[in-house]
């Protein structure tokens, strides 16, 4: 059966209050036809794991500009002003997590580990409430997997069968994504027949995807 | 030359042929206008490439290609672009040779505070925590004191970026490097005495009997 | 029909149309050829390729292109290639949704026990562990006994594979699913009766008072 | 500085008793002049990280042959007899690590981490002497990273700045260890200008790798 789906019939299967891992980097490899879908869906309460919540108007930042979003998993929130006053204000739950660790948090869930042992926080605020274990005298901080209900994923080029491929720093955080979510929904600049796409070039596996957004039509 | 260059083209003499390097948002980005003839290094950008360079024409930009602010990069003849996974663990595997950091304090045991002020900003640590724990050379690029208030203190009153004791500080007025005796005054600023930098120096220094003049690329 | 080909059939039904499936070596890897008609499934080679199918022509081989034995094989279109550790990740994180394995012992709690038997054979667990750990469903392939020693016992003495309940065995007398309650016989071969399987087997089994005859593919 | 060594000059850097990682699994992207040169030079007393020793004659089977490793950390050698018969005789030592395990362990040696928790393993003997830890109501092993002098590395094109990069099944563990060694030593099927692979293709970006051995010189 297909994947391919109207970009309102893939956005409708997410709930208020769903988790959402979202890719890019301030924006840059962020899916900007599913965004806008949540946003006319008036999608609520959702928790939005991701790098950054970029700019106000920009990728995930039209989410927070919308008040969509109950609470935020990123590294990063310096960038997007309203993400701060919403967070002074206590109207947006916000946790901060080192970019590397985040990185490896979000691969654990979807590589079937329970966490990762790293240096980066410890003796930080980012060791507060976390296990810590000693291997070979050096002491590392235990550093839990996350998932999420569904990865929205922007792709350059998805073929029918989902296989995807990503260009240059838009790919970031959307491969590590795709495997950690329940549903994975990949908009892909282009969608090309099977084959096209050789082995070595498909980044992430046709078999984690879920839902390739149909191309926009366009005349003329 | 105003203070922000002079700092840029001091930390560009560490830079040595072959390295990786990633450069922070801000005052670090300057570094790589002023490398001295000869150093080929390769630039890191953590949201995914080595081998990030300026954008090479007006109009030559990709929306696929950026750096870690957002904006358009070009890329060297020979980069690599790979995920964020990859890109950490670049950085915190010991691979990346030199780190250069913009910093809000760096205390008397090198430990550097970059990331927020409590109850003021909270910008996020993004990947600067990464960045101090795991690169080979730490080198800390800031101002001296900020609006008069010493940002080389005895201890980090701001919450730490990471334990570890950075390498190098390199400020407008002194070079001065961590060390496990302390802050060791390495050089001063042409025009700056080492009296110069204690008095706007909030933490113990260590002054070497004779304390040479700055180099500066280029 | 031999007893092999048996298993491999009646494995064959258990696939659904999408699932991505990783067959062991030996018995299990007949299963691809007795696929029922309209059923496409993507085969997985944990040394890294989604897609795998067998040779396509006489001569049409790839150095690069090997199943987990090292031998040829071919590539369906929409074949993806990746590393180890991504292949593992889709094993180990629950993308894998089925793997067919043979076993050496199955006990009571559906605890398989298949990759060594110790001071006579130690091959290592190769990927086995990970595959009973993190697969959606574990099915064991398996004949019933071993020179008339039952393999499905009360505890296994030979070391585990893994504690996870696997989900399904079908051996050429019978297909047994392991359920909290202990082994149940859901299906018996043609021309076996439960007492028969009683016979073979050194486990309790839960028989229901009706059992049907095992379905078999194409 | 050119990379480009001759195949003596960089296996003579090895010395005996060296921790070697070696890619490959059943020989396929096993480096094959790499492993020809350590026999030349009679190398001896290595350790050898690897999916497997192949067979008799095959890849790292050669070096079992050759009595030239002192340890094999791997997944499976069930299909090298003489690797068996070696470790049963006590010639040699064996640590058998579930491959997905293996490949996860050489990952963290690469990515700075201590190491990652794994259900993988969980009640049978590889848990022995092994820490374990609860996250969220699940116990899981704690696996440590390994790390080794040198990786040697197979690759379908490498530039001569070192990016690399594979094809299909050979690629296997070869990224995974070009990360994880203190020397990386790359042999590829051909050594391309740079730029000519592109910087998506790239799968071991060129910081990592210390040394591509040169081309053979073919004449006729």
């Amino acid at each position: 059966m297909s994947k391919v789906r109207t970009v309102e019939e893939a956005v409708a299967r997410i709930p208020d209050g769903a988790i959402l891992m979202i890719g890019g980097f301030m924006g840059v490899g962020t899916p900007p036809r599913l965004i806008d879908e949540l946003l006319r869906q008036g999608k609520r309460g959702l928790t939005v794991i991701a790098n950054d919540t970029a700019r106000p108007g920009v990728g995930i930042g039209k989410l927070i500009d919308a008040k969509a979003v109950r609470k935020v998993i990123a590294s990063h929130i310096g960038t997007n002003p309203e993400t701060q006053r919403q967070m002074m204000a206590g109207e947006i739950e916000v946790e901060l997590v080192p970019q590397g660790t985040l990185a490896e948090r979000v691969r654990a869930g979807g590589f079937g580990l329970g966490g990762i042992l790293t240096p980066t926080g410890i003796g930080t605020v980012v060791e507060e409430g976390k296990q810590k274990i000693e291997v070979d005298g050096t002491v590392f901080l235990v550093e839990t997997a996350l998932k999420a209900d569904f990865a929205l994923i922007a792709a350059k080029h998805a073929d029918y069968l989902g296989n995807l491929d990503y260009a240059l720093t838009a790919r970031n955080f959307n491969p590590l994504m795709a495997m950690a979510a329940g549903t994975v929904i990949a908009e892909a600049e282009d969608i090309v027949p099977v084959g096209v796409i050789p082995p070595d070039a498909v980044v992430t596996p046709n078999v984690l995807v879920d839902c390739i957004v149909a191309k926009e039509v366009r005349h003329g | 030359m105003d203070e922000k260059t002079l700092i840029a083209k001091r930390v560009a003499l560490e830079l040595r042929p072959g390295n990786l390097v990633n450069l922070g948002i801000g005052l670090p980005t300057l570094v790589a206008n002023h490398l001295p003839a000869g150093v080929n290094v390769m630039f890191q950008s953590e949201n995914g490439i080595v081998g990030m360079s300026p954008v090479p024409e007006a109009g030559a930009v990709s929306g696929d290609l950026s750096d870690a602010g957002g904006s358009p990069i070009g890329a060297v003849p020979g980069a690599a672009a790979f995920d964020s996974a990859i890109s950490f663990g670049l950085i915190r595997g010991g691979h990346l040779d030199v780190t250069v950091l913009g910093g809000l304090q760096v205390d008397q045991d090198g430990q550097l505070a970059n990331w927020m002020v409590p109850g003021k900003m909270v910008p996020g640590m993004g990947g600067a925590m990464d960045l101090v724990s795991g690169a080979k050379r730490v080198i800390v690029a800031m101002q001296h004191s900020a609006k008069g208030t010493p940002k080389i203190v005895k201890r980090c009153t701001l919450p730490l970026t990471s334990v570890r004791r950075v390498d190098l500080i390199v400020t407008e007025l002194a070079v001065i490097e961590p060390t496990e005796a302390g802050l060791v005054l390495k050089e001063v600023a042409p025009g700056i005495t080492p009296a110069d930098v204690l008095a706007f120096t909030g933490a113990e220094l260590i002054v070497p009997a004779s304390v040479p003049t700055m180099a500066i690329a280029g």
